[in-house]
């Protein structure tokens, strides 16, 4: 079965004055099958936003792509379009919805308007049969009293009501890709949960294949198909999410287990990764984990490990797990 | 026994708009949240933005005065000091701030920051300084050479333990840890807390830490207050109150904690609707607008409930059991 | 951003060493020649600039009008960074009622055009030295200031180390004094350099209209409005002036938007 | 929004009197007498001291002085003017016009050319255009606004004598001139003057438009409208330039004070018969009652920009329309 997003050798840097640059994203792929959820996994700085943002090539100024990059939607490899013809992919295939649901909708503009143009960028349909569809969308995203909340303005809608304007923006256009940067890591712990119980009842009605990023394990457990870690630019792990969970391959990914308290543990002391995330200016040769692992011996700190079998549905990228020894 | 921190009654209303501004409408942050803490305990706070726990925070220092209620530290009403006396009475009380980036002075160095609190209360000769603060930074786990850098020149974690120096300079037997890892990276999370485990232990502190996250309190607390709409709905045992919570939110809130653990399929508890707004909260229960209880009817509606005590904990719902 | 500092800062220079030293190589600046012929001749190895209708060097006195000029400007704009800096810290740290009637105050400044305070006054006082021009230049310029330095106080006073200060048993005044005070400062800076500009247009412009320095002291102002009767025959006592007065704002706003860039803080 | 305008119309009445207020007792805090000091050796004919009495006084007290002043201003008397030996108030009744005729076609213009310009360059940061606009500006924003008047004239006027140096309307144009010729007239006077104003006072709202409009075109709603697919033309439109429309509105208020300075020197380059250049010779003269007066008037003026200003705030920002 041929994937509906394929990425490949995804490489994100930006080119400085002085020659050298930053690689915030370097060297990673993965696939998305029709329907799946895959989950994108990763701290502060690891490229994961710009990964997403790279999908639609909607990368900010000043980031370029690399040469043998390869971004495959259906069978067509984006990085060959050009600006307008990436436009009818843009929310029509590949829908974003991002982190700040207050500054992502325009603050002078009615949340109604901003919907049905996502449908008019797309589509040719008369105004009145756009705002049918429009309170359509409401509806389906759990807006209650559509009729009057399509003519408000941003600023008076809760953070929640927001996030699932934003919602049905990405859904207007009926993409097959939707491309969640942390969706509820500024909301609530029971508005979070109110969005996240919408993501899985809009994916399970209309199949839509979902590209999660997030930083929080939790929200991924029992939700997302596969995960992929990332750290400092890279895919560090990427398995089942079953098996992620039960047999965690590489070193960092056990390092965060360890450190997100649980509802259930006995103990009160974390076993915390040392160190601290490190910014893309600086990031360490060899494996980039190397200064923070407890398992690295010297061949890390001098070669990239390759991402290989580690077990059944999972690839890691450690030396130490893949059978070198001191 | 005295306890260490006592609240009474805590109440802050805010008015709208500035000084000058028309009778508009009034905030009701804080309604009447009662408390203790006890030398070397932990109070969690627990609540969503909106719910009032900052504000808990901030009153109980005296950084905000309270419309009405009593809080005691060591037995004595903060109301009834002088602003001098207020300030002597500081060096007791500390806090550490949630945002790492804006919580040190970026014009300072952090030697300097470190050192304020020595300087204010004239607690050490001004050529001792240097070295107890060189003390100071490596008790938080950081090298003392840092003292001579600026702020920008340190990561978030970094950030947060030389606030937690700058509290600890004064040698205070109380801090208030507002969300003091929330804007941290999960892997560092972890070592701030550990850091802040540590140092209760060796200097028998007390904390209120103010967290959203459940997990993360259970953690560290040893007893939980879960805060609604600027009241307390349930306070009690951590452990006790967050494996089995007996107040509707806090089952609501406990239930959408995500937990990295695929096996465990709890029921998930979704609360319809946003919380009220706090200028405008509804009479009787502040959460009968999203109670999901089956016994919820007009008592609910029309009467609030005060703490009762359940199982082990003091609950606020006529039904709770 | 770099360059546009290091410009400003070449071309403040220059304006500098001009005022400085430029009357000690030039002519006397009010010296008349005894020569009818040398009344308003092009500009020459002996007269760089030409000479005006009264025979007078321009040159000697451009030279001279730059020391006035700075002197204005400079005592203007210390005066309203004084007076500015503390009625804006006073609307942005007083609480209560205080604040806002400071912050009224503030209001009513901005909302007086700046030339209108200045053209009452001068008409009631008349001409008047460069010194007491500047003081008075200074005395209405300070609203500008007042408002950044509120919002900047406004700003830093909910900052959670300026709590943290206050935690730590911090007096007031030290709070205001050590914490807040620096905070503004580099708001101040900007505004300040951005202020040279413009009260060098204003000295300028007022002696313009006959009413600024005090004649016959130079102005660049006053030597535009002379230069002004003698248009078509001598065009070239229009430039100089111009060209000074252009090069004295502009290395001033350079460096201010220089400073802007640079100052601001987190983009270090 | 009723409510909001009372109370802003309120707060503008009261800056109006307070600032007035300050201006008359600041006249009486300087040393010297204001009225023998500004009748002089004028001050013979007891028919014009009489007149000026009415308003000025020399004996009172400050307080006096005042409530003196504030009384003629009810009555809508102006006092009388010791240089052109007129009623103050006939003198404004015929240079208001002239002055909101250039000032508000300056206004016009910086706020449709200027914002355009100010958004065409934020969108298009790195091009030699942009550069140019922002190379000029800086030029007209450091030159003295009579500078560029000045120029304009010797190059317009004296170089290649196109157009006229000054005034209104030409004294040669024959009385009995058609509409058509009186019109054309006026605008061959309006062109150097409002070039001249406009060259000086562009580069404010253009600057800030391009500092609002990239802070906009950096806001993540933009990303979001091109995510789904929003056309470049509508991006810019109504996502980069209605927002960024908002900052610049607040800072009209504080604007419309500054275009006073560039009206009293522009209209004293130009002799344009308006406030201006009335303040201007006023002040020369140190006739003190027209300076005051007429700077009463420019007050007033500018508050109700000001409120106007406001206005359209609460008009273009929804966040302030529903409060």
């Amino acid at each position: 079965m041929t994937p509906l997003l394929e990425v490949a050798n995804l490489n994100i840097f930006f080119p400085q004055a002085s020659g050298e640059s930053t690689v915030p994203v370097d060297d990673v792929s993965f696939t998305v099958a029709a329907g799946e959820l895959v989950a994108l996994v990763g701290e502060s700085g690891c490229g994961k936003t710009l990964t997403g943002l790279a999908l639609p090539r909607l990368l900010p100024r000043g980031a370029e792509m690399g040469a043998r990059t390869v971004i495959r939607f259906r069978g067509t490899d984006l990085t060959s379009l050009s600006e307008s013809e990436l436009r009818t992919y843009r929310g029509r295939r590949i829908a974003m919805v991002f982190q700040d649901p207050m500054t992502s909708l325009n603050p002078v503009m009615r949340v109604g308007a901003q919907i049905a143009e996502a449908i008019h960028a797309h589509r040719k349909v008369s105004k009145r049969d756009a705002r049918e569809r429009v309170l359509a969308l409401l509806t389906e995203v759990g807006i209650a009293d559509p009729t009057s909340r399509i003519d408000a303005y941003p600023h008076q809608l809760s953070g929640g009501m927001r996030q699932r304007i934003l919602i049905a923006m990405a859904l207007a256009a009926e993409p097959d890709l939707l491309v969640a940067d942390e969706p509820t890591t500024a909301l609530d712990v029971t508005i979070q949960a109110q969005i996240l119980e919408l993501l899985d009842h809009l994916r399970a009605t209309r199949k839509l294949a979902v590209l999660l990023i997030t930083h929080d394990l939790g929200i991924v457990a029992g939700r997302a198909d596969r995960v992929l870690v990332m750290y400092a630019g890279r895919i560090v792990e990427s398995a089942k999410t079953a098996r992620l969970f039960s047999h965690p391959a590489h070193p960092y990914t056990r390092g965060l287990f360890a450190s997100i308290p649980r509802l259930d543990a006995d103990t009160t002391r974390l076993t915390p990764i040392g160190g601290s995330v490190p910014r893309p200016a600086d990031w360490p040769t060899g494996c980039r984990f190397h200064p923070r692992c407890g398992a690295a011996i010297a061949h890390c700190t001098t070669h990239r490990p390759p991402l290989e079998a580690a077990g059944p549905d999972q690839l890691a990228a450690c030396w130490v797990t893949q059978g070198m020894t001191k | 026994m005295i306890p260490l921190l006592s609240v009474e009654r805590l109440v802050k209303h805010y008015a709208q708009g500035g000084a000058f501004a028309r009778r508009g409408a009034v905030v009701k942050a804080v309604e009447d949240v009662s408390f203790t803490i006890a030398a070397g305990e932990t109070l969690g706070l627990v609540g969503e933005s909106g719910s009032g726990k900052t504000t808990v925070g901030r009153a109980v220092l005296r950084l905000e005065l309270p419309t009405e209620g009593i809080v005691r530290f060591e037995g004595t009403d903060l109301a009834t000091l002088s602003p001098a006396e207020l300030r002597t009475l500081r060096r007791r009380m500390q806090i550490v701030f949630q945002d790492p980036f804006a919580s040190l002075n970026p014009r300072r160095t952090v030697g300097a920051s470190v050192a304020e609190g020595l300087e204010i209360h004239k607690m050490l000769p001004k050529r001792e300084i240097p070295e107890r603060v060189a003390e100071l930074l490596e008790e938080v786990g950081l090298d003392a050479a840092y003292a001579h850098k600026y702020p920008h020149e340190f990561s978030g974690g970094q950030r947060q333990r030389i606030g937690i120096a700058r509290a600890l300079a004064v040698e205070p037997s109380f801090i208030v840890c507002d969300e003091p890892v929330s804007a941290l990276d999960v892997s560092v999370q972890a070592q701030v807390l550990n850091l802040l485990l540590d140092l209760r232990d060796a200097r028998n502190l007390s904390y209120l830490f103010i967290a959203h996250d459940v997990a993360l309190v259970r953690q560290i607390a040893h007893r939980v207050a879960v805060m609604y709409l600027g009241t307390i709905v349930e306070i009690g045992p951590a452990r006790t109150v967050i494996d089995a919570p007996k107040h509707p939110y806090t089952q609501a809130l406990v239930s959408a904690v995500p937990q990295p653990d695929p096996t465990k399929g709890t029921a998930r508890i979704v609360l319809a609707g946003d919380p009220p707004s706090p200028s405008n909260p509804p009479s009787g229960c502040p959460f009968v607008t999203r109670c999901f209880h089956p016994m919820k009817d007009s008592r609910c509606a029309a009467q609030r409930p005060s703490l009762r005590l359940v199982a082990g904990r003091d609950v606020a719902c006529h039904y709770a059991d | 951003m770099k360059s546009q500092r290091g410009w400003g800062i070449l071309l403040l220079g220059l304006l500098v060493l001009l005022a400085v030293i430029g009357p000690w190589v030039a002519p006397d600046w009010h010296a008349m020649s005894d020569a009818l012929t040398d009344a308003l001749l092009p500009p020459s190895r002996a007269h760089w600039f030409g000479t005006d209708q009264l025979r007078r060097d321009v040159f000697a006195r451009l030279a001279y009008g730059a020391r006035v000029s700075l002197v204005v400007a400079t005592i203007a704009v210390t005066v309203a960074a004084i007076l500015g800096t503390m009625i804006g810290l006073a609307a942005g740290t007083a609480v209560g009622w205080i604040g806002a009637t400071v912050q009224r105050c503030i209001n009513v400044g901005l909302a007086l055009p700046r030339v209108i305070v200045l053209l009452v006054v001068l008409a009631a006082v008349g001409l008047l030295s460069p010194v007491a021009l500047g003081i008075i230049l200074g005395g209405t310029g300070w609203p500008a200031v007042a408002r950044l330095v509120r919002g900047e106080a406004l700003r830093l006073r909910e900052a959670p180390f300026v709590v943290a200060a206050h935690a730590l048993g911090a007096t007031p005044g030290r709070v205001v004094w050590r914490e807040i005070l620096p905070g503004t400062m580099p708001a101040v800076l900007v505004a300040t350099t951005l202020g040279l500009a413009d009260a060098i247009l204003l000295e300028a412009g007022l002696s313009f209209i006959g009413v600024g320095v005090k004649a016959p002291i130079p102005s660049w102002g006053g030597m535009i409005l002379e230069a002004r009767e003698q248009l078509t025959n001598a065009p070239w006592l229009l430039i100089a002036p111009c060209l000074a007065l252009g090069l004295a704002t502009s290395a001033a706003t350079l460096l201010g938007e220089a400073l802007r860039t640079s100052l601001q803080p987190d983009t270090r | 929004m009723s409510r909001w305008m009372i109370r802003r119309i309120a707060e503008a009445v009261a800056t109006t009197v307070v600032a007035l207020l300050l201006l008359i007792v600041l006249l009486h805090l300087l040393p010297g007498d204001p009225l023998s000091a500004l009748l002089g050796d004028r001050g013979a004919d007891p028919a014009v001291r009489a007149d000026l009495e009415r308003c000025w006084s020399s004996h009172r007290n400050t307080w006096q002085s005042v409530t003196t002043y504030f009384g003629c201003l009810a009555r809508g008397d102006l006092s009388y003017s010791l240089s052109k030996q007129e009623p103050v108030l006939q003198l404004i009744r015929e240079r208001l016009g002239p002055t909101l005729l250039l000032g508000g076609l300056t206004l016009l213009i910086d706020f449709t050319i200027g914002l355009a310009l100010g958004v065409w360059s934020a969108l298009h940061p790195d091009t030699w255009r942009a550069r140019l606009i922002s190379a000029t500006t800086i030029v007209g924003y450091t030159l003295p606004s009579f500078v560029v008047g000045m120029l304009l004239v010797w190059i317009f006027a004296i170089k290649l004598p196109w157009l006229p140096t000054g005034q209104l309307s030409e004294v040669t144009l024959p009385v009995d001139s058609g509409a058509w010729a009186v019109f054309a007239d006026h605008i061959k006077h309006l062109i150097l003057p409002l070039t001249a104003m406009v060259i000086a006072t562009i580069a404010v709202p253009l600057r800030q438009q391009r500092t609002a409009a990239m802070t906009t075109a950096a806001a993540p709603w933009v990303l979001a409208a091109r995510a789904r697919g929003v056309r470049p033309f509508a991006v810019a439109w109504r996502h980069c330039w209605r927002p960024a429309l908002t900052p610049i509105v607040t800072l009209l208020g504080l604007w419309v004070p500054m275009l006073v300075a560039g009206a009293v020197f522009v209209e004293s380059v130009f002799s344009w018969p308006g406030m201006g250049s009335l303040l201007a010779d006023a002040t020369f003269a140190r006739d003190v009652p027209v300076v005051v007066a007429a700077g009463f008037v420019v007050i007033v003026v500018v508050q109700i920009g000001s409120l106007l200003a406001d206005a359209l705030y609460h008009i273009v920002d929804p966040a302030q329309r529903s409060t």
